[in-house]
């Protein structure tokens, strides 16, 4: 079955990679009755992230985009370390960050550092935007005692707030300036890597316009690496140079923004650009883009995970996991690119 | 850098005064803080004093609420009852709260062996009839107010217990607590700054219901000769003492069972208001 | 009178146990007289005895043989014989030691004879007390046979079984017993005493004993008609019953004396120093006791004075005996020739939830406060309480005392001879009165006892172990149809002669 | 359905059971005083009480005494009562359904005096119909309950005569009307509480989303209050009832005193102050046992009413 | 009919559906009143899909529910809304009844919220049909089988008996289409359908409503936020901002040139096709305060057209070309979408 073990093509860790993910797997238990436990059936699990392989290269967007539940998050919190990996390694600037505790987990989290979803869950309700920065700054000890106001104020206007912000409620601000508080949370530990989880989903068009500005202004001023996690295809496009398109768990293709949105290559990507609606109206295709739903994470598909809903799956699909290979532009999990023919090598 | 200075000044900070509820919970309990406070200066006679020649005496100028069995002025036992009551109602409910809360928030954030060792505990507590407990604490230790603390607080805790452990669970789950980690603060920074305050709502408005509980609690072990000693002048027990005198003098139990009624309703009054008040602002 | 009907009767707690030699308490007691028959009775003014089952008894001159002649004719209530047999058999179980607390009142007996319808008791010394032993619940005649035949191994558990469905000689049988709701008696058919109609008494064709604990209810109930009469209404509530044209609101003399136990002991279980021990101190306080106010305040005006530690329907009480009247400056004169003029602090031991004894002691705090006596009440439950009083643990403790049996020895056994449970524990011991004692237990003339018995009322009062407070009646409330009941100092139910207006 | 379910939750009884056992063991063995002193009172000689203890097996080493406890439970065997001399587990069968009759009764008046008035007030939320309402209960909750008692019995009872004052009646019809007036006194105790959490739960249920829908579908106000409001509403009625349903086991008693019910409140209650330790250690346990039935009904209860439980 | 249901192609003329006339809707709260639909008029053709944008909080599905007087007192509902010669203000209950769910139904974002949890999908679409159909037992789960399966849930007999949380996210949807269309309605308001769900199934319920609408002839209100799923789905677009409608248009010409100021921002706002990583442009500020009545146009304090003409009275909506309404004062000064600003 587990026709491919290779290891990764060297050319995959070029010198500038800053985040590179390999193997990673995560799988979260899911509840079983006691009969089923004492009959010994497997426990049961859902599985979040299978065998992910990603490269982050420095100063870049790396967009990541996927239906609901395909394991974005779930990708983000391993990489911060919010969860704990199963199995498969997490390198940043080389050194392996799966197994850090304490102090040194600290310093990772500094240089990655994450933006979460919910303007409104993400802020503590008690906790003023002063205090909120005060408390991340003093901790890490980023700024001596004296300066610690200065670097809020300083912070503040970073991220485009009033510095009378400092003395508020987060419920006294709307969704987008909240998440502008919450980016410059992440920001006062001046990080590397900030990983921005649907950091805009919630969002109006129009707000989503300010944050998006904010982000790239950033970016450009602080040479930040981004990994934008997001529903939104048209954003990512936008935003992104480099965008990975996972399904239930794993990664079926990595390419260039602009590759990825003119020529995909797997049927998943091709199905997704084809269901988000374009502003030219008018433009519907006659036929789904992609049928059915998506598969239970706690029963992933044998074989290739979207051959259940793929226009183009055949009888390889079912039994062997297509690996991500290296194609024009990017990478491709999916057998029609193997560069052996789609047939493969396998048993019929 | 080009701060985006076109952000819209926040939506005008909506003062929050206090809903009225709690406003006219905590005059009254301002009311009955005073009087626990200074009873003398409030009260016309001693609470405990005898008066062979006015005993069960009506209500009168001279003694308002009238005299009980032993002409002791009612008014002036229901004042000084309030030090009492309200002693009742701190004691009873501050280490259950306390031991409680914390408990809670220890076992739901750390969750695993604690939480089941201490779920199994609460079990315990929960099935064991609670009047045996208290009658044998009581009797171990004496009857008096001190040994019904004891006793009620070797149960009233898990009630907090459970109350914060299922809001602490569920806010360890709230992005902000996530962020906490991120951020890399320390599991106690997170628990006691930021994830305790948010869950320590529910536990603080039963806090209320439970202090008028404690009272009427009180009442009861009371009436089984059990709570307050005579001539303590607690209300409950002023309340069992006159229902003897129920179809002649009304009055002896009528008093303490309005200032009870008094001490519930302020006790609701802040619980709902504090709820309203407590409740973040999303 | 009329006959027939049902009296409905509100308690304030069920009985234990229905076996009379091995029951305990009042609850029983009061109520066992209706079930079982003994061979004499107290007379309802609790002062003598009269026959009862034995229409005759007489001593013989040394005082050392009594015969008791059986009434023809009677039998159990299940028709049965009752034979001398029957007695030799009762008594003798009555009478072993093993038999619980009350064999003490038989221990004069050697041997028993019986023979057709007499019974003839050998005696080891000649006992004035014995009519009025043979009067008491645990000389009550059972059936032998039946009782042999209950299941059990021993006579402990041949005694349970027996008590559920006790059958004896008294006017009532118990029909139906529901434990905490109601007992059912009914009337036995063969009960040997007539009535007035000269017919076999009871008048009743039964009695329902309801159990009632809330005081209230138990008023509310009777008051609603539900009962036709209940027993210990509160004190407090006495006056308002007697204006109720619907209730007769009897208060029957008792035996009942309360008083404050005095540790008398010259240091306490823990070792401190006791100001009671001095006699002048405990006359002090019995002086600063105002009794007539505490019969207002905690008796609502129903109690006496109580001026021997005996109560005043004891057999031989001496009504000379002045007890301590309430006298301030008597007492601050006793208290200011010792060394506690400056006043001291005692605690004393109440009941739990005891409303009188609250009543008592808040009253009593503020009397001896005049005297400088600090007087710190400690509530406890009843069983800790004994507890800590039988093992002479205390300072004061409030009491209570009924005889059971219609003679001044049983109450001085307990109160004032110290070999029996050292004079209720409060550690007073008087030579002249054990030597008193052991002579009045032998002495057969009348005379002669009341003047053995003056002379040990006087010095226990001298002595002063105790504070003596007030003795109180039997409070029972009757709606007005109800007629004949008493209830007798000793505190027995005699529902044989009750009945109810049709 | 839930067989695996309910037969965890049942084998999680039994160490909580172990642990009842052995802790009301110690506890009334920690009481001051002793069954001896409790039973035979003021006068008893130091003979006569030792003898009692020895007859009771009071003399024997703790551990053996427990290890007689134990071993007769197992047989089923409560023992004795030591001051009724009664087998404990007849007294038990005695009076338990005395108790529960009054408990599910007072639950059934509780319920139904808490749910449409909860629901009024939460339909009229903020009138004075609503103000009336929680006021009225509020005064109820502050109140002990021997006065409430008291208070019906002396207006329903006495001064009206609807009801009997007290007792427990015979036959099922009987028992309906004399425990009307304890019942109501516990169900207007709980019926206070569930009113507070029952109006809010009503509002929630009210405001949600599927309600709106449900009006959006044109339904009549009948079919949402009753299909949609009041079966939503009643899951929380059933969690809040089964967490309150043990207090109002255990809290029968001042009720059942003053209504002279032989419950097993009273009996607990005498047999504490009588120091009777077979009765309070069979009654402890069978407490334990039933409120953790009651909690698992209330689970298997609630798993019924709300298809979205899970039972693990 | 049939060429009423051509895309894009609603009649402008003829008798409308659903008229609309000057609603509002007044919400008390604690610290004022909030005027949330302030003189909102609109027709519905039959057949029609029209789109209803605009930010969150701008009175889209307050406008929605006041369509069937669902907002109940201390919230006030005044105007007129026509549907079959009746008014459905003023209708009595009963009457409103029989066309709420009858003859217009409407359908949630959340269906998870939105359907009852504790009776199953198969009760609460009988429900529906015993009520406006009056179909019981046997035939009403019949029908309410082949409802499922109209909204393409695979073996729907089966999925009657579920509880609503057995189903997944775009199931759900769907038995909440089933549901609303149970008693075939005339008309739909579907308050963002599918603004919970992937595009994928967002791409599969979108469809369905289009292939219900041309089937069954219904009218279809479709509330959303998101321009693209407008620009795919409805004939006529009414963009609302501040609880008033700004513009309503035929969907092509509204994309290729707005006619009032918002509009246009709500268009600029989004990432273009081409140029990437390139700044977008916001609308700046954040949505008005409903509770103050502002003083002229409720959009000018974020305007970048916004001028003293703006100030006074508010613009009323008026038609400004063929087919098309704005309520801005500078609807002929605006630029195509495209064009830097
Ligand atoms: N803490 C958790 N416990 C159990 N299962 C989890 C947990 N977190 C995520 N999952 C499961 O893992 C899978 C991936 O979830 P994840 O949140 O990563 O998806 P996502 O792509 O971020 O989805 P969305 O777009 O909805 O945010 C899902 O099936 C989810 O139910
Ligand atoms: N029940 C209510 N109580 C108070 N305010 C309300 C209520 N319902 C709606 N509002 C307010 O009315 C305004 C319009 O709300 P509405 O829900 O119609 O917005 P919307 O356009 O549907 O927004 P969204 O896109 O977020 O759904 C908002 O300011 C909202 O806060
Ligand atoms: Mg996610
Ligand atoms: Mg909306």
């Amino acid at each position: 079955m587990s026709a491919r073990t290779e290891t990764r093509t060297p050319d995959r860790t070029t010198a500038d990679t800053v985040l590179e993910v390999s193997g990673l797997t995560k799988t979260f238990p899911a509840g079983q009755s006691l009969l089923a436990r004492l009959r010994g059936q497997p426990r049961k699990v859902v599985q979040a992230l299978t065998d992910v392989h990603l490269s982050v290269r420095r100063g870049e967007t790396l967009g990541i985009v996927g239906e609901s539940g395909c394991g974005k998050s779930t990708l983000a919190r391993t990489l911060v370390r919010l969860y704990d990996a199963d199995s498969g390694s997490v390198r940043y600037d080389g050194a392996e960050v799966t197994a850090l505790q304490g102090a040194a987990l600290r310093a990772y989290n500094r240089s990655v550092q994450m933006i979460f979803q919910d303007p409104y869950s993400s802020l503590n309700p008690r906790m003023t935007v002063g205090q909120v920065l005060r408390e991340v700054l003093g901790v890490h000890r980023m700024r001596p005692p004296g300066q610690i106001e200065a670097r809020i104020r300083e912070l503040l206007t970073l991220v485009g707030l009033p510095h009378e912000a400092a003395g508020r409620l987060p419920h006294e601000f709307s969704g987008g300036q909240r998440q502008r508080i919450g980016i410059a949370r992440a920001l006062a530990l001046e990080p590397e890597i900030l990983i921005a989880d649907e950091l805009v989903s919630a969002l109006d068009v129009s707000v989503q316009a300010q944050v998006v500005n904010l982000l790239l202004e950033l970016q450009e001023e602080l040479h930040l690496t981004v990994l934008f996690v997001a529903h939104d295809l048209r954003l990512v496009r936008h935003l992104s140079h480099r965008v990975a398109v996972m399904y239930l768990g794993r990664v079926v293709e990595v390419a260039d923004t602009a590759t990825l949105f003119t020529a995909p290559r797997h049927p998943y990507t091709q199905g997704l650009l084809a269901a988000a609606p374009t502003l030219e109206p008018g433009t519907r295709s006659a036929e789904p883009a992609i049928s059915g739903e998506l598969p239970s994470p706690l029963n992933v598909p044998s074989g290739c995970a979207f051959r259940t809903r793929c226009p183009q799956a055949f009888g390889r699909c079912a039994v062997e996991r297509p690996a991500l290979l290296p194609v024009q532009g990017g990478e491709v999990a999916c057998h029609l690119y193997d560069p052996q023919g789609p047939q493969g090598t396998v048993i019929p | 850098m080009t701060a985006v200075t076109t952000v819209p000044a926040a939506p005008a900070r909506a003062r929050r005064w206090p809903k009225p509820t709690l406003l006219i919970g905590l005059t009254l309990l301002a009311v009955l803080i005073v009087a626990a406070l200074f009873p003398a200066a409030l009260a016309p006679h001693s609470p405990t004093d005898f008066d062979y020649e006015a005993i069960l005496q009506g209500p009168t100028a001279r003694h308002p609420f009238g005299t009980d069995n032993f002409g002791r002025d009612v008014l002036s036992r229901v004042i000084y009852g309030t030090r009492i009551d309200l002693q009742i109602a701190l004691f009873t409910t501050l280490f259950p709260f306390v031991f409680g809360t914390l408990l809670g928030a220890l076992t739901g954030f750390r969750g695993r062996w604690a939480d089941a060792v201490v779920g199994r505990i609460a079990d315990l507590v929960v099935v064991f009839p609670f009047l045996v407990l208290v009658i044998a604490i009581v009797a171990v230790l004496g009857p008096g107010l001190t040994n019904m603390y004891i006793a009620v607080s070797a149960v009233g805790w898990v009630s907090y217990w459970r109350l914060t452990r299922g809001e602490v669970m569920s806010q360890k789950k709230a992005e902000y607590a996530q962020a906490g980690r991120v951020l890399g603060y320390s599991p106690s920074r997170i628990l006691l700054r930021h994830i305790l305050p948010n869950a320590v709502t529910p536990a603080i408005v039963y806090l209320m219901t439970d202090m008028s509980l404690g009272i009427l609690l009180g009442a009861s072990l009371g009436y089984l000769g059990l709570g307050a000693q005579p001539p303590t002048p607690e209300w409950g027990v002023m309340v069992a003492d006159g229902k003897n005198f129920m179809a002649t003098a009304w009055w002896i139990s009528t008093f303490p069972g309005l200032a009870l009624t008094l001490a519930g309703v302020t006790f609701s009054l802040i619980g709902d208001g504090l709820a309203d008040a407590l409740r973040p602002r999303a | 009178v009329t006959r027939g009907g049902q009296l409905v009767y509100g308690r304030y707690a069920d009985s234990l146990f229905l076996d009379p030699v091995l029951n305990d308490a009042n609850l029983d007691i009061w109520i066992l007289t209706n079930l079982y028959d003994t061979l004499l009775q107290p007379t309802s003014d609790g002062k003598g005895v009269q026959p009862g089952l034995a229409s005759r008894y007489a001593a013989s001159s040394d005082g050392k043989t009594m015969t008791l002649t059986l009434r023809p004719g009677l039998k159990f209530a299940d028709g049965s014989p009752l034979t001398a047999a029957d007695v030799k058999w009762s008594l003798d179980r009555a009478r072993q030691p093993e038999a619980g607390a009350w064999s003490s009142s038989l221990a004069s007996i050697d041997s028993i004879a019986a023979s057709g319808q007499t019974v003839t008791l050998k005696l080891k010394r000649p006992d004035p007390t014995l009519p009025a032993a043979l009067a008491t619940f645990n000389a009550a005649i059972m059936p032998q046979k039946l009782f042999t035949a209950a299941p059990g191994k021993n006579d402990a558990e041949k005694a349970k079984a027996f008590a559920e469905k006790p059958i004896g000689s008294g006017p009532f049988v118990l029909q139906e017993w529901k434990r905490g709701s109601y007992m059912v008696l009914k009337r036995n058919p063969y009960y040997w005493k007539k009535g007035e109609d000269g017919k076999a008494l009871p008048y009743l064709d039964s009695v329902r004993f309801e159990i009632i604990p809330d005081d209230n209810t138990r008023i509310l109930k009777l008051q609603a008609g539900e009962l036709q009469g209940a027993e210990f209404i509160p004190l407090s509530r006495v006056a308002e019953l007697k204006r109720d044209p619907k209730l007769d609101m009897m208060l029957y003399p008792s035996t009942k004396v309360s008083s404050i136990f005095m540790n008398n002991r010259p240091t306490l279980k823990n070792g401190s120093e006791n100001p009671l021990s001095d006699v002048r101190v405990r006359q002090a306080l019995n002086y600063a006791t105002n009794k007539d106010a505490l019969i207002q305040v905690v008796t609502f005006g129903t109690g006496k004075v109580m001026k021997s530690f005996m109560s005043s329907t004891t057999p031989l009480y001496d009504t000379n005996q002045k007890g301590f009247p309430y006298d301030l400056a008597k007492a601050k004169a006793l208290l200011g020739a010792t060394k506690y003029k400056s006043g001291f602090e005692v605690s004393v031991m109440a009941t739990s939830g005891s409303a009188d004894d609250l009543a008592l002691l808040t009253a009593m705090q503020q009397m001896w406060a005049a005297i400088g006596v600090k007087l710190k009440i400690e509530q406890l439950d009843a069983a800790t309480k004994t507890a800590r009083y039988r093992a002479n643990d205390f300072q004061m403790r409030t009491g209570a005392w009924t005889n059971d049996i219609n003679d001044p020895s049983q109450i001085t056994t307990y109160f004032a001879v110290y070999d029996n449970i050292e004079s209720v524990h409060t550690g007073f011991k008087s030579a002249e009165i054990d030597k008193l004692f052991e002579q009045s237990q032998q002495e057969l003339s009348r005379v002669k006892r009341a003047s053995q018995y003056r002379r040990i009322q006087t010095i226990y009062q001298q002595a002063a172990p105790i504070v003596y407070l007030y003795e109180t009646p039997y409070p029972v409330a009757l709606l007005k149809k109800v007629n004949g009941f008493v209830q007798i100092p000793l505190g027995n139910n005699i529902f044989a002669g009750a009945w109810l207006d049709k | 359905m839930h067989t695996t379910y309910v037969l965890k939750r049942l084998l999680q009884i039994i160490p909580t059971f172990l642990a009842v056992m052995l802790l009301v063991f110690l506890l009334v063995r920690l009481l001051p005083g002793d069954p001896a002193s409790a039973i035979l009172g003021d006068r008893a000689t130091t003979e006569i009480v030792e003898r009692t203890n020895r007859e009771l097996g009071l003399d024997q080493p703790l551990p053996v005494q427990f290890l007689i406890f134990a071993r007769n439970l197992l047989s089923g065997d409560l023992g004795d009562s030591i001051s009724l001399k009664v087998p404990v587990m007849r007294l038990i069968l005695e009076r338990l359904p005395v108790t529960l009759f009054l408990t599910v009764y007072a639950a059934v008046l509780g319920v139904l005096m808490a749910l449409p008035l909860a629901v009024l007030a939460a339909v009229r939320r903020n009138t004075w119909i609503d103000g009336v309402i929680r006021g009225v209960f509020q005064v109820g909750l502050s109140l002990p309950v021997f006065y409430v008692a008291l208070q019906l019995l002396t207006l329903l009872g006495a001064r009206l005569g609807w009801f009997p004052i007290g007792g427990y009646g015979e036959g099922f019809g009987g028992h309906l009307y004399h425990l009307f007036l304890p019942a109501l006194t516990l169900g207007l105790n709980l019926a206070a509480v569930l009113v507070r959490t029952l109006r809010s739960a009503v509002i929630e249920v009210l405001t949600a989303e599927y309600v709106e829908f449900a009006r959006a579908k044109g339904m009549r106000p009948r079919v949402i209050l009753s299909r949609h409001v009041l079966r939503n509403a009643l899951i929380s009625t059933v969690t809040l009832l089964g967490l309150n349903i043990g207090a109002l086991i255990g809290g029968a008693v001042i009720t059942e005193t003053v209504f002279a019910i032989p419950g097993v409140g009273r009996l607990m209650v005498d047999a504490i102050f009588g120091r009777d330790y077979p009765v309070i250690q069979g009654l402890t346990l069978t407490f334990a046992v039933l409120v953790s039935l009651v909690f698992l009904m209330t689970d298997l209860l609630h798993a019924r009413l709300d298809p979205r439980t899970e039972l693990s | 009919m049939t060429a009423l249901l051509e895309h894009g192609a609603a009649a402008t003329t003829g008798t409308p559906l659903l008229s609309v006339r000057d609603l509002n809707v007044r919400i008390p709260t604690p610290s004022g009143t909030l005027h949330a639909v302030r003189g909102v008029s609109f027709d519905l053709q039959p057949g029609e899909m029209l789109g209803v944008v605009g930010e969150s909080g701008s009175g889209k599905s307050v406008t929605l529910r006041a369509l069937l007087r669902l907002h109940r007192p201390p919230i006030q509902t005044s105007g007129e809304v026509h549907y079959g010669g009746q008014n459905l203000l003023t209708l009595n209950d009963q009457g409103l009844r029989g066309v709420r769910g009858g003859q217009i139904s409407l359908i949630f974002q959340e269906p998870m919220s939105a359907l009852n949890p504790v009776l199953t999908v198969g009760e609460q679409i009988t429900e529906n049909l015993r009520e406006h159909k009056g179909l019981r037992g046997r035939a009403a789960q019949e029908r309410a089988a082949e409802l499922l399966d109209l909204t393409g849930i695979p073996s729907p007999r089966a999925r009657l008996s579920d509880y609503p949380h057995q189903f997944s996210g775009g199931m759900r949807q769907r038995a909440m289409i089933a549901i609303a269309l149970a008693s075939e309605p005339r008309v739909l308001l579907a308050d963002e359908p599918t603004t919970a769900l992937d595009v994928t199934i967002q791409d599969q319920i979108l469809r369905l409503l289009l292939k219900l609408r041309s089937e069954l002839g219904m009218a279809v209100i479709l509330v959303t936020h998101d321009l693209g799923v407008v620009a795919q789905t409805c004939d006529r677009v009414a963009v609302m901002y501040g609880g008033r409608l700004m513009e309503t248009a035929p969907v092509t010409e509204l994309f290729r040139q707005p006619l009032h100021a918002y509009s246009l921002g709500l268009l600029r706002s989004l990432p273009g096709v081409g140029a990437q990583r390139v700044p977008l442009v916001p609308i700046p500020g954040g949505p008005p305060d409903l509770r103050v009545t502002p003083g002229g146009c409720a959009f000018h304090p974020r305007c970048a057209y916004g001028d003293d003409a703006c100030l006074g009275a508010e613009p009323p909506l008026v038609p400004v070309a063929p087919g098309r309404d704005s309520a801005c004062v500078h609807a002929d000064l605006l630029p195509p979408p495209g064009s830097v600003a």
